[in-house]
C-alpha cells in the first residue's frame, strides 16, 4: 500500500505493507525498514523502529493528529491512486478557515491580491476576542467569500486562495 | 462551634469545582454540583455526589445565576456554598443573600469583598492602613487639564486606569507629556463603554515591573497569618500564563516586608478565609500594593506544594468557625513549585481559542507532579467558558529541578482534537530568559512570542512512518467503503508550532 | 567528575522501572528498557527511549539473565545500569560484571551488597560496629542440644531462622522448652529444602514488634545521611502491604538514636547509593537490627513525600561521583505518608492471585496524591511477575490527613477485570486499630483478615438500575446475533469483599 | 426490556425502557423511577438518578462487571426469555473453577458431599503460593473433575455442584 503523507508542507511517498512481524516500510522510494506496531487501544499504539520505542496517539477521524514524542501534529494522509478526488475537493492550504464560530470583523485583502504564508488576511471575533486569520502559504486570493458582520460557522470558509502564477 | 457542613454546593465548573469537591470528600462532605445544560457530562457533575441543571450555556443564564444557585442549595439541602473563583465568588451581594439564607458562605464577609472590590476604595484603605501603594492619586479625574497636572508633577511614564476597571480595559501607558491628553480621553471612553462607569485615575508606572503576591489565611478569631508569595509575572494581554514560587528575585527581607504588609492590609477589612494581596515588585525591590483578590486563586496549587497547607480545606474549617490549626511559625517555604496554565488556545496564532472534542487525552504522572483538570478524554473544550483545560503543577527541591520536572511533564502530556499552550511552555522552559529567573511582566514581547513559537520545520522520517503505519492498520481494518470516503476526504493540515 | 551518564539501561520492568526512567528524562538522561516476551506492550517499554527484548517470559530467561542485560548495554551504548528493586538488584556477581563491563552500577559496591547479603554475615558485622541487633548468636547452630542450651539461655519466646533465608522460609517460632527440638529440625529440613543450606540460628523473638526502616543515603565521598523512618508493620506473610512516614508511635530520642545507628550500620560497610537498615521496634522503644536492604525499597515514595528529595535522581547522582548537595540539616520529615501496594490480589480469599486483563482502569488524582503505577487501560497482570498493579502514595499535614487522604482517592480509583486488594484498603481506613497508630507485625491476625473481609451484603436499588439500563444500553446497539451471545452466556457472579 | 440481574445472591427483576430524556425502570414490579445516562465513552457512563450523580466503569464482555460508587461488583444479568438456555448451561454457582492457570495441590471432599459457602474444597498451586478455592454457595459435590497433580487452564473448572437435596 502506498500513501502520501503531507506534513508541513513536505510531502512523503510511503511503502508500507504488513508482515508478521510488523510493518516493513519505504519512504521516497528510500531503504526497506521495519517496525513492530502494537496496538494498545483504539487510538494508542506502541511503535519500535529498530530499537527506538515511540509511543503513539493519534486520531485518524477527522483530520489525521498525532502525537509523537511530546509534539503534536496534524497531517494530510492520502491515497495517491485517488489522488484525482483530491484536486476536485481541493489542495490543501487552498481556503482560510475560522476555527471557531463567530463574526467576521475585517477582511484585510481583495479577490487577485498575492499574498505570502503567515499574512493576516482577515480578523474574526469568537470568544470575546479577536482573533487575526493567516494565510496559509504564498498565494493569490481566488475569492472571498464573506463580508465585515457575517456569522460565521466553525471551520467556515473567508477566503480560498490559488497558487501564484 | 457548630462543626464542619454536611452538604457543600459547589457554585462554579470545571477545574476548580473538581478540586474543591476533593477536598469536600476527603472531611466527609457530601458535594451538591450545578451544571449548565452542555455541562451534563462536565467531570464536575461526576465528581459530585449529586447535580442540579440551573440553565443554558451562557453564564448569564447559569452559573451567574445566584437566585438558582440559591434555590438548589435550599432543595438539596446544601448548609454552605463555596464560590471557587471567577463567577459569583467576588458577588457581595451574592455572599450576602447566601448568609441570609441560613447558609455558610466560604469566603469572607460581604463588607470586605465590597472594601476590596473597587480599586479606588480599596487603594483609599490601603493607604490608611499604611499599605504602600504606586504613587498617584485614588480619586477619579474628570478633567484632562487636572490628569495633565498630576501627571506632570508624578513625571512619566503613568499610568491611566479605570476605577471599575479590569482585564486591561481602560487601561493607558503614557510615557510623555504630549500622549497624555489623548490617551485620557480615550481610556475614560473605554470605560464607559465596557464598564458604564467613565471614572479614571493616574498612577506611577513602576519600570519594569514584576507581579508578586502574597497568600493569606485568616480565620474568624482575628487570626492572620501569610503563605508566602507566587510571581504571576508571565502575563499575556494582562492574564496569567505560569506562576511560580518562590518569587526568583524576592530578598529575604522585601519577602518579610511585604508579607507583614500582607497581613496589616487582610487586617484592615477585618478578612476572613483565604485571599491573595498582588503587588507590583520594583527592580529595586520596592513593592506597591495592586489589589486584592477576595477569593481563591487559579494558582493557588503553587503555594499548597511549597507550604503543604490544603488551602480549600482551611477555607472550609475558617468558614465554619474553627481556628486555624497552625501558626505563622509552622509555616515553611519548602522548594519551587511553576504552574503552567495548560489552555485550548493557539499561543502561535496570538492565542486564539481552539475549541474542540478531546480526541486523546492523557495527563503526566510521577513524582511531585499534579494536574489539576476539569476534562477527560472525550470531553470537549466549548466556547461558553474559558477554556483552560487544565493545570500542571510540579514541585521540586529548587527551581532548577522544578522546570526539569516540568519540561519532562510537558513531553508526558498528550492532547489530540485541540490545540493546546503545551509547545509554548515546552520551548518557555527551554527560553534562557525564563531560565535566568529575571523577567517583568512585559515578558511575553511579540518579539519574544515569536522566537518561543518560531516553526520547526524538521521532520523525524519515523514519524512519517508512524503515519502510514496507522493509516494502513485503520485501511486494513475499516470496511471499504468506510475506508474509500476516509481517503476522498480532504484534509486540512500543519505542525503545531513552538 | 565525569558528569552524570548519557543513557541508563533500567534492568527492571513495572512499575519501578517507569519511575526510574521519570527521573532519567527529568535529568536529560535517555533510557534502555528490557523486555521479555510477553512485556513487548508493557509500559515500561512504552516510557523508555528504546526497547529490547531479552527472552521468553520467566523471570530466569529474561529479567534475571546478567549476561543478556550486558549485552543489551552494549549494544545500546548505555552507560550506566539502574536496577530497580528485586530481579538482579542485590546480586553482587552481577554488579560486579556491570562494574567490570566498564559501566556506572547504580547501586553499593559489590563488597556491600555481599556484606549485607548474608544474615550471619551481615549480624556479625553490626555487632561488630556496635548496632544492637537481637539478642541469640549469629553462628549456625548444628545439634538439638546446643540450640536448646541456647534457647533456654535467652528465655522463650525465641525464634529459629535459616541463615540463607528470606520470605518466611525456614523460620520457626518457638513460645517454649518442649517445643523447641521438633521446631529446630523441622526449621533445619526446611532450609536445607529451600536454599540447599540447612544452617539455622536461634534469636530472642521481641513481643508485639512493629518493622522500622531508616532510609539512607551515602555519596563516594565518605557522607551518609539518613531519611528518617518508614513503619511498614502491616504485612501479610512478611510481605508488606502498607508503610507509612512517620512510624506513629517513634519517640524523638529513639528516632534520633535509631537513625543514628542506621549511619554507623551504612559506614560499617562503607555504603553508597541509597540503603535501608531495617530494624525491630519493640514496645519499649528497644530496637533491633534485622537487615540491610542494598537498593531502593518499593515504599520509598513515602519518604521522598515526607522530605522532598528524589531519591532516584539522588542514586543517579552519588553513582556518578557527585557530592552529596545536601547536608542531614537540610533534612526535614515534614507532614505524614501513607503507601498502599494495590495488589492484583483477593484479600478476602486468602491473597489469592487475580491476574487478568485491565478491562478498566482508571487512577486517583489530585493535591498530595502520588500514583506510581506500570499498568493502563487494556494493560494485563500476567502471573508470570509480582502481581502489583500500581502504588498509592498520599501526603496530609498529619497522619488523619493522609488517612482522610487516602480514603477518597481509594473511592476514586476504578480497576475492573481483576479483583485488587483496594476493598481491604478501605476497610483498613476506617479500623479503629489502623486508626490509632498502635499495631505491630502481627496486626493482621486471621481475625482481623476476617472483620475487614467481612462481606457486605446490602444492594443500593441504583445499582441495580444502572445494570439494567447498561444492558439495555449495549441490547440496543448491538446486532441481533452478538446481543443473542451475550444473554445466552452463563456468567459467574460475586460482590467485590470488603 | 426485561432483565434479571443477579449481586450478591440476590435476584431482582428490572423492566428498562429507553425514552426520550433516559431511560425509566421498575424494580420487581415497584414504582417506576427515572435515570439519564450519558455515554462518556466505550467503557464510562454517567448517571443521574433523581438528582443524584453516579459515573460508572463497566465491562459487560465476559462478566458482567459495574465499578459503583467505589466499589466493584461482578453481577450476572439474563434476558429472561432466554432462561432456558441459562438452565442449560448451568446456574449460578454450580462449579468451582481456579481464575488461574496452575496445578491442583489437593481436593479435600468426595462427590455426594454437602459443603457449605465458603468451605475450602481445593487447593491450586498458581504463581508460587497455595491457593484455596471455596464452594460459593452450600450444595454437594456433583462431580470432582480433577485429580491432585492435574494441570489447570485459567478459569479451569474443578468440581461441580449440585442444589441440597
Amino acid at each position: 500500500m502506498r500513501y502520501e503523507i503531507t506534513l508541513n508542507d513536505q510531502v512523503f511517498l510511503v511503502e508500507v505493507n504488513k508482515t508478521e512481524t510488523g510493518y516493513t516500510y519505504a519512504i521516497d522510494g528510500g531503504e526497506e525498514q521495519h517496525c513492530s506496531a502494537e496496538r494498545l487501544s483504539f487510538n494508542r499504539h506502541a511503535l519500535l523502529f529498530r530499537q527506538r520505542s515511540v509511543d503513539v496517539q493519534y486520531s485518524l477521524d477527522e483530520d489525521a493528529e498525532i502525537h509523537f514524542e511530546g509534539r503534536r501534529y496534524v497531517a494530510n494522509i492520502m491515497d495517491p491512486r485517488k489522488k484525482s478526488i483530491k484536486m476536485a475537493s481541493g489542495g490543501s492550504g487552498d481556503v482560510v478557515r475560522s476555527q471557531m464560530p463567530g463574526r467576521v470583523i475585517s477582511i484585510l485583502v481583495s479577490e487577485g491580491d498575492t499574498v505570502s504564508k503567515g499574512q493576516i488576511v482577515a480578523t474574526v471575533e469568537a470568544m470575546k476576542m479577536e482573533n487575526p486569520l493567516k494565510a496559509p502559504r504564498d498565494g493569490v486570493i481566488a475569492s472571498v467569500d464573506v463580508a465585515p458582520g457575517d456569522l460565521l460557522e466553525a471551520k467556515g470558509v473567508l477566503l480560498s486562495l490559488r497558487p501564484v502564477d | 462551634m457548630s462543626g464542619l457542613p454536611k452538604k457543600i454546593l459547589v457554585a462554579n465548573r470545571g477545574e476548580i469545582a473538581v478540586r474543591v469537591m476533593r477536598s469536600c470528600h476527603e472531611l466527609g462532605i457530601q458535594t451538591v454540583a450545578v451544571y449548565s445544560e452542555v455541562d451534563r457530562k462536565a467531570l464536575h457533575v461526576r465528581m459530585a455526589n449529586e447535580a442540579y441543571c440551573i440553565g443554558p450555556a451562557p453564564s448569564s443564564q447559569s452559573y451567574l445565576r445566584g437566585d438558582a444557585i440559591l434555590e438548589v442549595a435550599k432543595e438539596s439541602g446544601a448548609d454552605a456554598i463555596h464560590p471557587g473563583y471567577g463567577f459569583l465568588s467576588e458577588n457581595a451581594g451574592f455572599a450576602q443573600k447566601v448568609l441570609d439564607a441560613g447558609l455558610v458562605w466560604i469566603g469572607p464577609k460581604p463588607f470586605a469583598i465590597q472594601a476590596m472590590g473597587s480599586k479606588t476604595e480599596s487603594r483609599a484603605r490601603m493607604v490608611a492602613a499604611g499599605v504602600p501603594v504606586v504613587p498617584g492619586g485614588t480619586e477619579p479625574i474628570v478633567s484632562p487639564e487636572e490628569a495633565l497636572s498630576i501627571a506632570n508633577d508624578m513625571g512619566y511614564p503613568v499610568m491611566i486606569k479605570a476605577s471599575a476597571g479590569g482585564g486591561g480595559k481602560g487601561m493607558r501607558e503614557v510615557s510623555k507629556e504630549e500622549e497624555l491628553i489623548p490617551a485620557f480621553n480615550a481610556a475614560r471612553s473605554e470605560a464607559r463603554n465596557s464598564f458604564g462607569d467613565d471614572s479614571v485615575y493616574i498612577e506611577k508606572r513602576i519600570i519594569r515591573p514584576r507581579h508578586v503576591e502574597v497568600q493569606v489565611l485568616a480565620d474568624q478569631h482575628g487570626t492572620v497569618v501569610h503563605l508566602f508569595e507566587r510571581d504571576c509575572s508571565i502575563q499575556r494581554r494582562h492574564q496569567k500564563v505560569v506562576e511560580e514560587s518562590p518569587c526568583p528575585v524576592l530578598l529575604p527581607e522585601t519577602r518579610r516586608a511585604m508579607t507583614q504588609v500582607a497581613i496589616q492590609a487582610a487586617k484592615a477589612v477585618h478578612y476572613e478565609g483565604a485571599g491573595t494581596i498582588e503587588f507590583l515588585l520594583g527592580e529595586d525591590q520596592s513593592f506597591y500594593f495592586l489589589e486584592m483578590n477576595t477569593r481563591l486563586q487559579v494558582e493557588h496549587p503553587i503555594t499548597e506544594m511549597v507550604t503543604g497547607v490544603d488551602l480549600v480545606q482551611a477555607q472550609i474549617r475558617v468558614a465554619s468557625g474553627e481556628a486555624l490549626s497552625f501558626s505563622q511559625e509552622d509555616l515553611q517555604q519548602k522548594g519551587h513549585a511553576i504552574e503552567c496554565r495548560v489552555y485550548a488556545e493557539d499561543a502561535a496564532n496570538n492565542w486564539a481559542p481552539s475549541p474542540g472534542l478531546l480526541r486523546c487525552y492523557t495527563e503526566p504522572s510521577g513524582p511531585s507532579i499534579r494536574v489539576d483538570s476539569g476534562v477527560y478524554e472525550g470531553s470537549e473544550v466549548t466556547v461558553y467558558y474559558d477554556p483552560m483545560v487544565s493545570k500542571l503543577v510540579v514541585w521540586g527541591e529548587n527551581r532548577a529541578d522544578a522546570i526539569r520536572r516540568l519540561k519532562r511533564a510537558l513531553n508526558e502530556y498528550q492532547i489530540l482534537g485541540i490545540q493546546t499552550s503545551i509547545p509554548f511552555f515546552q520551548a518557555l522552559m527551554d527560553d534562557a530568559d525564563f531560565l535566568s529567573g529575571v523577567y517583568d511582566t512585559g515578558f511575553l514581547t511579540q518579539e519574544k512570542m515569536n522566537q518561543l513559537t518560531a516553526y520547526d520545520d524538521s521532520i523525524d522520517p519515523d514519524l512519517v512512518a508512524a503515519l502510514a503505519i496507522l493509516a494502513l492498520e485503520k485501511d486494513l481494518t475499516l470496511k471499504p467503503a468506510v475506508s474509500k470516503r476516509q481517503h476522498s476526504k480532504w484534509k486540512w493540515f500543519y505542525q503545531e508550532k513552538r
